[in-house]
């Protein structure tokens, strides 16, 4: 059974540390890079969703990438950009109903979660288990399209 | 499994990977300005030209371009010898003959020594040194909408008839991938004018913050059967709306436990 | 301009459709009206299912192809090897200056087109200007001279 | 009607030879290119035109033949009567009555119009004693001229597709490819590569379907074999690509025509229609099951399109761009499959390869150029044409014995060999045998068959500036050696020719050219700077005249020579005044002319026409 990043919002405080460690994890020539993961208002009183690719089965990302760069890595269950492949047409940023493909102004690339290799660091330092990585039944599985 | 030298170290690759992505993979910088992993490799730029030899080959040397030379048992390869360097300058220093005001092309010539062409300048000189790669990538993607025009010296590339291009969706991806530069548009006013024709970007539903052109987001809805509402809104909307409603979930649950 | 399109159906029709046949349709097209119509571009694209970009591409990338129209009369002028030493450059010198036109350019009324070819395979008879499909060997400053002066009155005793 | 055996086809070839000899005179008209520029066509109109008024007793209109090209254009329009071979030079249509009735009715000769050697004053009646033609031996070329161009049934009466039907019937593939292995034969389109081991190669990989292909583009100018073998006898390139095809297991054929060669796209295209017709092409041929379609595929007019992998894009229906051959074409070739690509002149050798066998051919020639080679001799030569000899006969035999030598015994120059791509040879070069490899390390190639000569008016700096700029022309720009680079050694060679370069220009271009030899993408841009890197080798001093002293000691290149008359020879006829398109001489009939130098443009035109040559002084 694979593994894959679980969020509960009810343990999230908002404290952004997943925010922080997926920057670091995805750092820039040094620099810490654009973060995959957004804890967001939950629309109640403190109460947030780490938003992060939700890694579907039938991902609009990669349907709509015309070149290829989009693929399943059969071994972490992720989405994976091949960043050498991308165009930045931005064509997964604008097709993606949950905004989990991301353009990065700074770097003027298009970021997405890889599950940091199988092994995500926003899970790793999450305090509150708000997100974990670990083994799910199929059948919880979102579909996109 | 294949095994092979590459300058002086010992190295494997895949079967029918190309040179050019083993030296890469061993992190020896040599340029290349016609290669992108999302198309075909094309072999035009030169600057990739790397020297082959086997011991098998009684001294015998080749040079080849790296981009479109598939990996060979026992082959060793050098990236740098004076006459692989001598190459590189040469064809830079053409380069810079043709677009002598190409910051790209200066920065990288000057890399091998070449600071001012030593041949005639092109008098009337654009930046596109016809690499080919806004057109293969357009090929790519589908859209066919531009390609080269002409050949030899006045080759150029081109919008069919020189008119807007008629299958062009202003992805942008020509421009952004220019390894020069070169390709002009624009998005002002919510509006991106490229190759002289005019798009209209959508603006996010919710925030107005404008995303890809409606013909792009056309173009992926007819052919990929993705819903064209997808397109409606920005990526930031899409996850404040993902958000909430995982909130509303979360919060649903919380209520029943409590 | 306004051509006369009913051609095109026929044309296709010696061909399959498929993109293989661009070539052929297109030296087909250029014969029939001289040149290569935008409008007929558009139509070969549709027909055979190539990109319009490719078309055009291809159609400026062989010399056989030209998007301008061209004379009734098209003479080339060989400047193949053979040619050229045995004096190809004044033919063509002496030809621009009686037609008034540069090589590559079509004379106002649309009678003459001068073009020179790298080589039509006649060396033994060189220097060669070929009119339209009639090969004239031998040519010399003197004779081109009158070999632009008949097909001139030819011309006009026709109209 | 099919032919279903080969026992129907020697039935058929006994039918079409008694036939061909069933008048006691035959009239052969070259129709070649050169011939038909020098008006061919008109002087068989009119031999159809009298023939009809008179009746001839054993002879009809039938036995009246327009054949493909007879090789002497030099003394064309050519008419020959056979069988005795009586061959008639420079024929006019007024002309014609009279061969009518002298030679066919009253079997005598014309004596004005034989041939004349020039250099010995001696006259021929026959062909077959001219030292033209004694000293040729042809293969390829062997039916051309002597059978109706393009006519099967003459080709079949001659011995035509027996190699086709012995290799179909009586041969596994292996076995044919054996066969053109030990012949030895190595592609006549310039690459010289061994026929026999390309087929062979391709047979081997496991791939369908296969495809034969024809490069009939002959592109390069000077050259024109590969034209008359397709305008002549095209039955013998789809011999040749039949045998190939059943050797190599392809069902589909592609011959790609050069369109400006009208004629050799109509007379393949015939061709085609005529042997399917006869069931030699198309299902089950000669009823071994064995298919082949073969389809024509003209060119676009784009040099580039003679390198392989162009020419297969380009039969696919796209842009000639040529593509990096480090998988190589018989692996992936057209539409992505194996193919095997031979030139014409190739593929006309093979019927008689499997006829005489392959150790007949290796006999002829050098050992390792094996067999015979077309060439187009022309340029400052005197008889100018269309010759076969075997590999490594001599230039010189073959300049001065076959092609009597310079025009007007003038010191001969230089020997252009290979096309754009070869080189320029000497006069100290002339003892080389041709062969592939003797005149690759003479810096030259053996190319497809252009052989031009030159003599002390031709500028090497010219020539090398005329081919530069072909050249350049038709680079297809996809790679920066070629595209820029041909570009700068033009405009460099351009600088010298006018007189602005400096010593140190030249050494730009040795180094630049060594640069683009590697760096290039495909053959062309690879042999691009060969015309300058030949003329280099042999004729520096000629260069070093034209920087250092500023001069053009052959006195054509313009901007450093002027045009003079000399007063004491000029007897003002006034013609070199009309000529002039500047009009800048001036005089009086009768009296000495002057060229106003200021506005002389150097066209030469003058010098073209002064009836008294030398009044007219170059300098």
């Amino acid at each position: 059974m694979k593994s894959r990043l679980v969020v509960t919002p009810i343990q999230c405080t908002g404290c952004r540390t997943c925010e922080l460690a997926c920057a670091f994890a995805h750092s820039v020539d040094g620099k810490p890079g654009k973060s995959r993961i957004y804890p967001l208002p939950g629309g109640m009183k403190d109460l947030y969703t780490p938003v992060v690719c939700l890694q579907c089965d039938d991902p609009a990302c990669m349907k709509s990438c015309l070149v290829d760069a989009l693929s399943l890595n059969e071994e972490t269950g992720a989405i994976d950009l091949n960043e050498e492949k991308c165009v930045q047409c931005q064509a997964c940023v604008a097709a993606c109903p949950f905004g989990c493909s991301l353009h990065d102004q700074k770097n003027a690339n298009v970021v997405k979660c890889d599950l940091c290799g199988g092994d995500p660091v926003c899970a790793f330092f999450c305090p509150t288990k708000a997100l974990e990585f670990k083994p799910v039944t199929p059948t919880k599985r979102k579909r996109a399209v | 499994m294949v095994t092979l030298t590459v300058n002086g170290r010992v190295v494997q690759a895949q079967e029918g990977e190309m040179l050019l992505e083993v030296i890469r993979r061993e992190g020896i910088d040599i340029p290349a300005l016609c290669h992108h992993e999302a198309v075909e490799p094309f072999g035009a730029c030169r600057l990739c030209m790397v020297e082959i030899t086997k011991e098998a080959w009684d001294g015998w040397t080749n040079h080849v371009t790296s981009c479109l030379y598939p990996v060979e048992q026992d082959l060793i390869v050098s990236t740098h010898t004076p006459k692989v360097n001598e190459l590189r300058k040469s064809v830079l220093d053409l380069q810079l003959a043709r677009c002598p005001n190409s910051p790209e092309i200066r920065k990288l010539a000057a890399e091998y020594g070449v600071n001012e062409t030593s041949f005639e300048s092109k008098p009337d000189a654009d930046n596109c040194i016809l690499c080919g790669l806004c057109t293969r990538i357009c090929d790519k993607m589908g859209f066919n909408a531009i390609s080269t025009v002409g050949r030899g010296h006045g080759k150029e590339i081109a919008p069919p008839m020189h008119e807007a291009p008629p299958d062009c969706v202003g992805c942008l991806s020509c421009a952004l991938n220019c390894p020069t530069n070169v390709i002009e548009y624009s998005d002002v006013n919510g509006k991106r004018t490229i190759w002289g024709k005019q798009f209209e970007l959508i603006k996010c539903s919710e925030c107005g913050k404008t995303t890809i052109t409606r013909e792009f987001a056309q173009a992926l809805s007819d052919r990929k059967g993705i819903p064209i509402e997808y397109f409606e809104k920005c990526d930031h909307c899409h996850r404040k709306e993902l958000s909430l409603t995982m909130g509303q979930v979360a919060g649903w649950s919380k209520e029943v436990q409590s | 301009m306004n051509h006369d399109f009913s051609k095109l159906p026929e044309i296709f029709e010696r061909y399959p459709d498929t993109p293989a046949s661009l070539i052929a349709v297109l030296q087909d097209i250029q014969k029939e009206y001289h040149f290569l119509p935008c409008h007929a571009l558009e139509e070969t694209a549709r027909h055979l299912d190539v990109p319009l970009s490719k078309v055009f591409s291809v159609s400026t990338f062989y010399n056989a192809f030209s998007l301008n129209p061209k004379g009734e009369k098209v003479i080339r002028i060989c400047i193949g090897t053979t040619c050229h030493i045995r004096g190809a450059m004044q033919i063509q010198q002496q030809l621009e200056n009686l037609l008034e036109i540069k090589a590559g350019e079509t004379t106002e009324d649309l009678k003459f087109t001068l073009e020179v070819v790298a080589c039509v395979g006649a060396c033994a008879m060189a220097p060669v200007v070929a009119v339209n499909e009639d090969f004239h060997g031998g040519i010399t400053v003197a004779n081109a001279k009158r070999l632009v002066k008949t097909k001139k009155k030819t011309k006009k005793g026709k109209a | 009607m099919r032919v279903e055996k080969t026992s129907q086809l020697a039935k058929l070839q006994k039918t079409f030879l008694e036939k061909m000899n069933k008048h006691d005179r035959t009239v052969l008209i070259c129709c070649g290119p050169g011939c038909l520029a020098n008006g061919a066509q008109k002087i068989s109109d009119e031999f159809h035109k009298v023939l009809k008024k008179k009746k001839i007793k054993g002879f009809s209109i039938e036995a009246l033949k327009e054949t493909g090209c007879h090789g002497f254009c030099e003394q064309g329009p050519l008419v020959i009567i056979e069988p005795d071979g009586i061959f008639y030079t420079r024929v006019k249509v007024k002309d014609v009555e009279e061969i009518i009735d002298t030679s066919i009715k009253k079997k005598e000769v014309v004596e004005r119009l034989l041939y004349t050697d020039q250099a010995t004053d001696k006259t021929y009646e026959t062909y077959s004693e001219i030292p033209f033609y004694k000293l040729q031996h042809r293969v390829a070329l062997r039916n051309i001229g002597k059978i109706r161009q393009c006519d099967i049934e003459e080709y079949i009466a001659v011995g035509g597709y027996q190699g086709m039907a012995k290799a179909l019937t009586k041969m596994k593939p292996m076995e044919v490819i054996d066969e053109v292995t030990t012949s030895g034969l190595r592609g006549r389109g310039g690459g010289g590569f061994p026929a026999g081991r390309k087929w062979a190669t391709c047979a081997k990989i496991d791939d369908e379907p296969r495809y034969v292909i024809c490069n009939g583009d002959e592109g390069d100018p000077g050259a024109f074999m590969d034209r008359a073998i397709m305008e002549g006898d095209p039955h013998s390139v789809l011999e040749g690509m039949i045998i190939a095809a059943y050797a190599v297991g392809a069902q589909d054929g592609y011959i790609y025509v050069r369109e400006e060669y009208p004629l050799a796209v109509v007379n393949i295209q015939k061709a085609i229609e005529q042997a399917t017709e006869l069931g030699l092409l198309g299902e089950n041929i000669l009823g071994t099951g064995f298919n082949l379609n073969l389809h024509v595929s003209r060119g676009g007019g784009a040099f580039v399109c003679g390198e392989s992998s162009a020419l297969m894009r380009s039969v696919a229906g796209e842009v000639g761009e040529p593509r990096a051959k480090y998988i190589r074409s018989v692996q992936k070739g057209v539409f992505d499959k194996p193919t095997v690509l031979n030139n014409v002149e190739s593929y006309a050798n093979v019927p008689v390869i499997i006829e005489k066998g392959g150790k007949w051919f290796a006999t002829l020639g050098t050992p390792k150029s094996t067999g015979t080679k077309a060439f187009s001799l022309v340029g400052k030569v005197r008889n100018t044409g269309l010759i076969e000899v075997p590999m490594g006969t001599t230039l010189r035999q073959i300049i001065y014995d076959i092609g009597g030598g310079v025009i007007d015994n003038k010191p001969l120059k230089a020997v252009q060999t290979g096309g754009p791509s070869g080189g320029c040879l000497p006069e100290d070069k002339l003892d080389l045998s041709v062969d592939f490899d003797t005149l690759t390390k003479a810096g030259s190639m053996m190319g497809s068959g252009g052989m031009i000569v030159m003599d002390e008016r031709t500028c090497v700096v010219d020539v090398a500036k005329y081919f530069l700029k072909f050249l350049n022309d038709e680079s297809c720009g996809k790679c920066v050696p070629c595209r820029e680079g041909l570009y700068q050694l033009h405009a460099l060679a351009v600088a010298i020719s006018e007189g602005r370069a400096t010593e140190e220009d030249l050494d730009k271009m040795e180094k630049l050219s060594d640069n683009i030899v590697i760096g290039s993408l495909c053959g062309l841009g690879k042999s691009g700077p060969n015309p300058f890197l030949s003329t280099i080798q042999y004729f520096r001093d000629e260069y070093l005249a034209h920087i250092k002293d500023k001069k053009c000691p052959a006195g054509v290149c313009r901007e450093l020579i002027t045009y003079k008359v000399d007063a004491e020879k000029c007897d003002g006829c006034m013609a070199c005044i009309a000529a002039c398109a500047q009009k800048c001489i001036t005089g009086k009939k009768g009296e000495p002319h002057v060229i106003n130098q200021e506005r002389c443009d150097k066209c030469g035109a003058c010098y073209a026409v002064c009836n008294k040559r030398d009044a007219i002084e170059v300098a």
